[in-house]
Order: C-alpha cells, then structure tokens, then sequence
C-alpha cells in the first residue's frame, strides 16, 4: 500500500470519528432522536472500502457503517442531512432512521433495519452483475450477531453455488447488542461457517486498516475472476454503547472496554503512520483542522435543512 | 385467435416477453430443467438457456431476496415461489424489503420484481398445497397483487405485471391451469393493474369476485338467468390496489353485492371491498353485503369430503345469489 | 391497588405467572442480562435464573419454532420478539406450524404458547419500529391476537393469553410502554381472550378501536363531551376472535360507526368489523361507516413532521366522530 | 449389533417397501391422489430408528419417512388409513396429504409439508428435555434440498449454542425433486455445514443399517450425555419419483438410476443377512407372507373404513 492510500485511508477514519462524535453530542442536545455509531470499526469499514472500486462496485451497508460511506463517497453534509432527518437527505429523505444509508449514485444500496437481509440483495445485484457483464463486485457488510438469521444462510449458498460476484463482509464486535458472540455461535470464528458454503472464510484483524485493505482486495479480486463468494471476518469492537437508546453497561464491564481501547484503530493507525514517518505532525494537524471544519460546516448546513413537508407523507409508495 | 388454457396462456405470455426483453431472468425450484412442477415454464430453459431460467436452491428467502437485487442491478426478474403456501420464508423480503425499497429511499430506489405463484385449492392438495395467501400481501402499501380469471386475462396482466416499476405478486389458481380455456391473441397486450373487468351485465345483484371464482361465478349467473334472476359479475382482477370506482358503480347499479372468494374469511380481500362500500355507498344497498367465502379452517383437508365441504362451488354460489336475490 | 404503567403491568403479569408455573420459559433477543431493549423482562433472569430467562441468538425463525417444539414437550414459553416489525422472519412458524399443528393433526397435539412482541408508532421509531402487524395474524384460523389498551387489560388479558392452549400473539403498544398508568390488582386475575369492553357509554355514535387508541379515543370523547356529543368507547382487546355481539349491540345502540385504527386502513382490521356490520346490523345504520386509519404508506417516516402526519391523535378522532355525529 | 437386532431391522426394512409397493399400486388404481415414497431409504430410516428409544424419544420426520415411522411402530393399518384419508386415520384424521406423519403417543411430532421447520420443533422439544429433565432426544429427518433453508441454519446454531440433545438427520439422496445437489450447495457433503455450528458432521453409508444404527446411537448418546447436538449426513438414493406426481425422467438417466440400485438397501442387506446365516431361507419366507398378510389386511382395513365426516370440517381449530 503507498503512503499516499495509508493517508487517505487515514483521513476518512479520522473524519468518520469525527463526524461519529458530533453524532452523540446532538442526540445529547436532544436534536437527534436516535444514533447508530461506527465508533471502533473505523479500520474495517475504511480499509475495506479502499479495496474496492469506490462508486462503481456496490455496497449493502448496515447501521453500522458510517466510516464505510464516507470512505465510499458520501459527504459530511449529506450524513448531517441524514442524521437530522431533513428534506435534503440523499439516503431518505428524512424517511429512515439514522444509518439507514443508501444513495443509488453511488451504488449505495438502500438498508433497512431488519438485519442480514442485505446478504440476498448484494447476492442479487452480483448476479446481476454476473449477467450483464458489468464488472462490479457487491459487498454485504454485517454483524456477527445477524448471521443467526437463515437469510444470511441462504444468500451464502446462492451466492456459492452461482459463484457471483460477491463479497460478504462481517464486522465482528463481540455483541448484538447485550448479547455476547458465546450466546450467539457455538463457534469462535464466524469466518468457520464458510466451510459450509464450499467458499473461502478469511480471517482479520479488523483494527488494521492495511490488512484488512489487502483481504479484501484479494477476495474482489476473485470474485471478479468469476471464482465466486469470500466471508471475511473483521474482528473488531465497538466502544460505545450499540445506539443512544442503549447502556453497554449492562453487559460489559469497563475493563473489557478499556482493554479494547488499547487498540483504538484510528489511534494506533496514526502512530503507526508517524512512526513510519508517513504522517508528518503538520499534515496531521492540517488534516484535523479541515475535519473539524468539514464537520462544522456539516452540522450547521443540516441544522439550517427544511424538514420534510408532511404533505409528501404519501408520495412515492409506488411510481409516480 | 388461438384457444389456450390458463397454464398456455401464461407460458405464451413469459415467452414473450422473454423475447422482447434480455433483461428478464426466470427462477425458482424446478423451474428448469422440469419446466416447473406444473409446467408452467416447460421449454423456456431450452429456449432461453441456463443463464435466464435457473434451477435454484430450496429457499424462498432468497429466492425472493436475490430477485430484489438482481431488478436494483438491472435485471427483470420473475421468481417463482412453487405453491402459494412456501412463500411465508420468503415474507420478510416482501414485505419488509422489496414493497418499502422505493419509500424508504425517497423514490431513489425501487424494485420491479413479479413474484409468481400458485394459488387455491380443489386438487387433492390438502393443507399445504392449497391456501389462498393474497390477502397478506394485499394489506401491504408498496406492493400490487393480481389474480386473473381467465386465460385472456392471465397474459395480459403479466405482461403488465413485467412493465411495472414496483413489486407485483401474480397469483395462478392451480386449479385453473388445465381446466379453464379461452382465446388468447398471439400479439403482445397489457390489461392495466388496478382495473376491475365486468365480466357479465346484470340488474339484480352484484357478485365480486376473483381467480377461480370468476368462472364459477360466471355458472351461478347462467344457472341464475334460467330462474329470471339478472346478474352482473365483477371481476377485481387485481386485488391491490382494488378498483373503487367499479366497486362503487356496480353495487349502486344493482343494489345488493355478493362477494366471493376462496380465502378465508375473516380478513381476506372480501372485508375490504365490503368495508368500502359500506364507506361510500351504505345508502344505496338494498341488502347486507353478504360474503361467500372459504371457512375459517387453515386451508383445505386432504380427504375428499373434507376438500368438498371446504370448496366454494357454482351451486354455493347460484344459492348464496338466490337468497340475496330475493332479500 | 396499585398504580402502574403498562409497562409495569405486563412485567408483574409475567413475574407472577412464572412465580405460579414453573414451565414457563421465556426467551428472546437481549430478555435477559438486558431485561429486553424495553426493560418489560427486566429482573426476571435475577429472579428465576438463566434456565428459565434466555439471551437467544438473533433469529425470530428459530425462537417461534423452538417455542413450538418446547410447548409439545411440555413447557409453557412466551418468547419475545425485540419489535413487531421483525416478527416477519418467524411468519412461516407461526402461520404454517403454530396456528395449524391442531388442526392438522385432528386434535392430537396443540400449541400453548404467547409471542409478545411491540407494536406501533409514534415514538421515532421510523419505518422499522413502528409497524402495527396485527392483521396480518388476524386473518389467520387457528391463531388468537391480544392487543391490551389499559394496564388493567395488559395485565389480565397476558394472564388468559399464558393460560390458553392454543397460540397467542401479544401485541403491546410501545408508546404506551410508558405513557399509560393505571390500577392494577396485585393477585392474579383473567381476562377472557374474545371479549370486548366497553370503556364508555354512549348515545350519539361508537368508536370501536383497540391498543394505544383506546386511551386516545377516551380522550376525544371526554372533549367531544363538552360539546354535547355523547360517544361510546369499545375497546376490542381481542383483534382474533373479535366479539361480534359487542360490535353488533354498539352499533346497534348509536346507528353511527367510527373505527380506529393505527395500522394501514386497506385490509386492516377495521375492514373486518365494518364488514360485520354491513353483513349483519345495516340496516340499523343512520350513517355510513367511518375508519379513521393510518395512511397506506409503509408505516411511519423518522423525521417529526413526517411521524406527525402519520399518527392518529385524540384531536383527530375528535373531528372524525364530529364529522360523524353531524351526519 | 446382534443377529436378532439385524433381523428386526432386516423386517422393517422389507415391511416399508411392501407397504411402499402397495401405495403406488392404490395410486394407479385411483384410490390414492398422491403418494411419498421411501422406496431406497429404508435402510437409513430403521437403522437410525433402532438407535433410539422408539416411542420414548421423539421423531420430527418428514415426507420420506414412511419406513421411519413404521419401525418406531405405526402399524400398517395406521399407515393405510392414512395414505387413503379415513377418518380414523392417527396422523391427522384424513386432513393431511398421505406422508405428513405425526402421533403424540408414539412421540412422532406432526409434520407440514413446509420444508424444514421440523428442525427448529426438535431443537425445541431438546429444549424442554433438557428442562424437564425427561431424559429425551429428539431427532429431525429432513432431505439435503431443505438443507439450503434459513430455518435449518436456525436450528442448528440454537442447538448448538445451548448443547441441546437433539440429532439433525439428513437424509441425502442426491436430489430435490429434480434439482441435483450440485445445484443445490457448494459443498460436497451435507455434513460439512456443522463446522459452522460448532457441532460433528457425521458421514455415514446411509444403505447400510449397521453403519447407520451406530452412528446414530453415538449421536444419541453424545445428546444424552449433554454435550449437544450432531449432524449426521446418510447418503442415499431414491429409487422412484419424488412423488406420484412426478416424472424422474425428465432430470436423471435411467443408468443413474441402475447404478444406484445395484446399492439397493434392502437387497443388499438381505443378502448380507443370508450370507452371514443370520436368515435362513425358511426365516426369510415366514417373514415375506407374514409381511403380505399384514399389508393386505391394512389395505383391506383402511379400504373399508369410513371417510371423515365432513360436519367435522370447522373442527379442532382452537381447544374445543
Ligand atoms: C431481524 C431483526 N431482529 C432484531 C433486530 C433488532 N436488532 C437491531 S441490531 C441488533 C443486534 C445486531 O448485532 P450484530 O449483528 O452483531 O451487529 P452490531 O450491532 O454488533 O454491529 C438487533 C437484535 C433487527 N434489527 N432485525
Ligand atoms: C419451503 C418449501 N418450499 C418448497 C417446497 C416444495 N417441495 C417439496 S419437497 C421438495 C424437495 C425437497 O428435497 P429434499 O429436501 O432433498 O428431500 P427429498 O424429497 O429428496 O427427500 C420441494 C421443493 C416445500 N415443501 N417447502
Ligand atoms: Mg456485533
Ligand atoms: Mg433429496
């Protein structure tokens, strides 16, 4: 990976943090009813997104994945708009809950809540893709705690037995919400479950951005190679509590938190990249000032937005 | 014009419109290489080969999940769930993905998908070969539901089910595959989504109905014409979204409505059509609404006197008009 | 007696029927160490250990179908499903396994088991947490659905809906969690699945509504008071079976007929009751029948001016029944 | 196993393909609409069978399970008047279509025709064993086609998670109705998806009875004792259509066919039997007639037995 890519792969987790953050501190102003944060999976969703062809493959996010959009395109303002559910909101208009993405521009794909379903539509649009010769890799992102659902089991092997195009992409933290992986799978590794499925189950550290980079790499590559489907298991954590309406503390104690912490992504990335000296101490600052700036600006553009007119209440159920 | 059966008519219509558009993939369990348990899709893969009519695993999640975004990546796909009663796997994709994918984006997105499937009962089917399912689907803003009558019908409303730019469910009466027949044009035509089909004048009651029942019904109201008594018969052909003018129009000009369908009762498409009447134009009826309808029993028994007891027949019908007729 | 929120009202129905029966096992997503993500389990797997309160994996398929399968071999559970709009996934058990296993197996096994699940809006929740799904299970023979509008009624209908045999969905509205209080006895008492209530009594006209809308109805019809219209209340409780003689004598009584409902109007439950009515009691009508729905749009958006638009409120109720009583 | 044992077994086996044979002839002759075969796995059902505690331990079959059900102890006359919808048909008083098993004194759960969902029924049941304290396991058949259903990943992850006593049994004979398992799954072997469950993944001759009776009493064993759920793969061959009213013809060659049949269960145990000198020929031919009386004496039975009222129709859709 060149230094310039480490850089940018920086930058998006960086911003994405910051934007994270900005998040919870409307929802503490009582602005933004709900928030979903990606707060500790920055590395797996940013350096995955740099693997892939950014706005021309398609993407199946979930709730989690607010590094992962950014990476892929979508800006500070159009997540503020989002976050505040205004008018302007590319993903919905102000229809769905926060991180609930999709911009069909950017080959975003439209996420609802009910989870693992994305696994069949991603499967779905490389099969597509498989027909018409278009070259674009599809890629699901999920949960650990969603592959329980028989969707996810069922997209797998449609996706194996076709070999489509397609790369599933789980963010393993440990929880769904209180409910711990032991509870959840009788296994360690999600990654054991693509045995059954015939296709390769490929594990990460999902706190290193460049890892996780190169395995997904490998994986689109296959696919576009027409040599079918990867699972690849990102193990990470998320440090804050699983939305605004949830208290981790419940179910995890401050140390197993604290532990993790150790190995914040974006901090260790950051030293890494000045221990290499590929992150000088004023491009650092550079880059936290247009953040923070970017951010700023996002926040008061969306606080500015008109919310949706209530007479749209019923547009758009069908074509119009 | 060449007389088909329903189960023709719906080939001749997939055959088409596979030949008018590349982007029309077909796939399901058995659809292949068996051309369908009942045959539906007999010689498409032959014609059309491997890549547009596949052989797919046994899930009706993903059968239906896969379609979703396969229409979102360009194609035009028609999965076939393989009766009526296995599409409940499929359920959340339906409802909860491909009928909201246009709203909950902002009209950014959407899902032109139709979803076949065989529907009814009346062949030995039993409990899980013959539920009548459209009334599920019905109650849920964002999707359309078809259920033609007749062979005429049944490929004119594919073919524009395939144009559509939203989610439609095309439900077969299994039971009319092979034992209705009628004229089909060889050239392509779409009878439009939403348009009820008066499919006999009458003066003295209304029957409301659809699927199977529109001929069984079409006998009561011969049988009933013999005693004097005029019947007009209204055919829904889609049940959402229903098409409140005819609905309206009819039971104004006649004064008493029967409706009719296999479904259960409580809560099947029968309510609905009676609820809006009673909405908008209580004080033109001379009579209850009355519904005929399958009993409230999960579906029909296997054994013959049972499936009997079950079915809605001509003659439950002519009686349940006679009654009303002289109200 | 005590006053409690129907929050509370549910949870000590459920601590005292675990209390009295040690069969019953509940379990679900984050029931457990979490007390659930609406604190209505909170406290149950301190007190009756980790056998009894299970954390399950995330899969609704799965904890419908082993409900069943442990109801067979002799336990009692009450599985939770996190929200109403995610009990799609487990629609084929409960529709193709638990509503029919006595069925069709003439009476030899059966299934008591209580699926809670929250419904309803209104607390931006959005697309995804605010689905009423009631009538999607209403339709379905061999099934019984619970929606309580009173802590009261929570707590005595969660009581009938443990002891039936047969299976029972126990929808709870969400944003009564909370918001609605009321008495409730500390010892045990029953409710009988079936029966409706009528919550006030009245001259000029009905509202026959369940759920969160019956507190709002009361409230409309206490302003509607000081106007001189006098409105009776009737609270279904019970959407499968509805209590057809309640329906019948309301609108018998008033000649006028609202019907409330959060859920989508087309094919929603208020399609059913007004189909009674016209089937049986028109001509005892003086107005047409009224329902005051959610809009056919799926469910409600996430941005206040959008939630706003969807949600049935007291004042809305107020105008319909104005509307109505003027007629 | 001792010679009695394989002989019982030995009879089991004969008695389902008697039965067997009869039902596809009361079809021809118009008597019964449609017919489900267990035609070629009858040596997988009563080995597996007889490794349990018949009638004590519960059974979630499925459609093919005729010879199952038989050697947990249906009588013949039960079956037949099952297969022609009597009244007093035990299974379901002529409701259901012929082959949906189900009696609560013998422990054998009712079935639907909805693949699959019998997994989750016998995760459940284990559940309740487990509990109760009863001392049960339960085992659900099922063909490798209703393997690709999110509810049997749903089941087995539940078991597996909470080592419930239950056994998975695949039945695999290769197809699902016409869709070869090639088309199916990615994998070669059924018993490759309980890797990722955390659970064994047993493959067994499923035409050898033995072979099958030990694996299974392992797995029942391994249940009994706590430690959880196994998945057992009995590789098979259906020797007719999948129903009466199917044409095999149209998706497999008659040489398959042939070849597959040279491996007949019932055959080649018979021969083995006789070989060992474990059946004498006079054994053999007691056990035929005795097999013919009783399948005459059922179809007689069941022939004159009354068909179901039908004022029962609205019956036993709630507790009367
Ligand atoms: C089908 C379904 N059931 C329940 C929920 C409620 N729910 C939302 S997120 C969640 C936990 C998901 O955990 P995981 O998949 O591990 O993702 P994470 O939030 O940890 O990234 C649950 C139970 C849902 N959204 N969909
Ligand atoms: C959910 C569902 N979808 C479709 C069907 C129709 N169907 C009945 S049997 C069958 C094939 C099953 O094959 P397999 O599981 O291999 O069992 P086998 O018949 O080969 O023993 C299909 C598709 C069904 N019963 N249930
Ligand atoms: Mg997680
Ligand atoms: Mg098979």
């Amino acid at each position: 990976m060149t230094p310039e890519l480490m850089k940018e792969i920086y930058y998006y987790m960086a911003l994405s943090r910051a934007v994270d953050d900005r998040m919870w501190i409307l929802n503490r102003q009582g602005k933004a009813p709900v928030v979903y944060s990606s707060n500790g999976h920055e590395a797996a969703q940013v350096g995955s997104a740099f693997a892939l062809r950014r706005g021309e493959d398609w993407i199946a996010p979930y709730y989690r994945d607010l590094a992962l959009v950014l990476a892929w395109g979508m800006t500070p303002r159009e997540v503020m708009l989002h976050v505040l559910a205004r008018a302007a909101d590319p993903n919905s208009g102000g229809r769905q809950m926060p991180a609930h993405w999709g911009m069909r521009r950017l080959h975003i794909l439209s996420g609802g809540s009910v989870v693992a379903t994305q696994n069949a539509h991603a499967t779905g649009i490389a099969l597509a893709s498989k027909m018409l010769k278009d070259g674009r890799v599809a890629v699901a992102y999920f949960g650990e705690g969603s592959t329980s659902q028989g969707e996810f089991h069922e997209a797998l092997n449609f996706a194996a037995v076709w070999k489509l195009p397609v790369v599933f992409f789980n963010e393993n933290n440990g929880y769904a919400i209180s409910v711990p992986q032991r509870k959840q799978m009788a296994v360690v590794d999600v990654a054991a479950k693509a045995a059954g499925y015939g296709i390769p189950g490929v594990i990460v550290d999902g706190n290193d951005p460049v890892k996780v980079w190169e395995v997904t790499r490998a994986a689109a590559e296959r696919a576009r190679r027409g040599e079918g489907p990867t699972l690849i298991e990102a193990k990470t954590y998320r440090f804050v509590p699983h939305s605004s309406d949830d208290d981790d503390r419940a179910y995890r104690s401050r140390e197993e938190v604290m532990e993790w912490k150790k190995r914040d992504p974006l901090v260790t990335f950051e030293q890494r990249l000045e221990a290499e000296g590929i992150l000088s101490a004023e491009e650092k600052a550079a880059m936290a000032k247009q953040i923070r700036d970017l951010v700023n600006d996002a926040t008061d553009y969306a606080e500015k937005a008109a919310l949706p007119d209530p007479a749209t209440l019923e547009r758009y159920v069908y074509a119009e | 014009m060449a007389v088909m059966t329903y189960l023709e008519a719906i080939r001749a219509g997939l055959r088409q419109e596979m030949q008018r558009d590349p982007r029309i993939v077909i796939w399901g369990e058995d659809v292949g290489v068996r051309g369908g348990v009942f045959r539906v899709t007999e010689g498409l893969q032959q014609e059309f080969g491997e890549d547009r009519v596949i052989d797919s695993p046994l899930a009706e999640g993903a059968i239906v999940g896969v379609a979703i975004g396969a229409a979102i990546n360009g194609l035009r796909p028609i999965p076939e769930i393989q009766f009526g009663d296995f599409i409940f796997p499929a359920m959340n994709q339906i409802v909860e993905e491909a009928a909201r994918m246009r709203y909950r984006s902002n009209n950014d997105f959407h899902v032109p998908l139709v979803i076949r499937a065989p529907i009814g009962g009346g062949i030995h089917g039993a409990l899980y070969h013959s539920q009548s399912v459209e009334a599920f689907f019905a109650h849920v803003p964002g999707l359309k539901v078809v259920v033609p009558g007749t062979p005429y019908d049944a490929k004119g409303l594919l073919a524009a089910a395939i144009a559509d730019e939203d989610p439609v469910l095309f439900f077969e009466h299994k039971a009319a595959y092979r034992s209705l027949r009628g004229e089909v044009p060889e050239e392509r035509y779409l009878i439009p989504i939403g348009k009820a089909d008066v499919k006999r004048e009458g003066q003295d009651l209304s029957i409301i109905t659809y699927s199977l029942m529109v001929s069984y019904a079409l006998r009561a109201a011969e049988a009933l014409a013999q005693e004097g008594i005029s019947v007009e018969v209204l055919d829904l052909r889609t049940v959402r979204p229903l098409d409140r003018q005819a609905i309206l129009e009819t039971a104004k000009k006649t004064g008493k409505v029967l409706i009719v369908h296999e479904d259960n009762k409580t809560g099947g498409i029968g309510a609905e059509v009676s609820a809006i009447l009673a909405e908008e134009v209580l004080f033109y009826l001379d009579a209850p609404i009355r519904r005929l309808c399958g009993p409230d029993v999960p579906a029909m028994p296997y054994s013959p006197p049972l499936e009997h007891a079950f079915m809605i027949t001509p003659e439950k019908i002519a009686q349940a008009a006679r009654e009303l007729a002289r109200f």
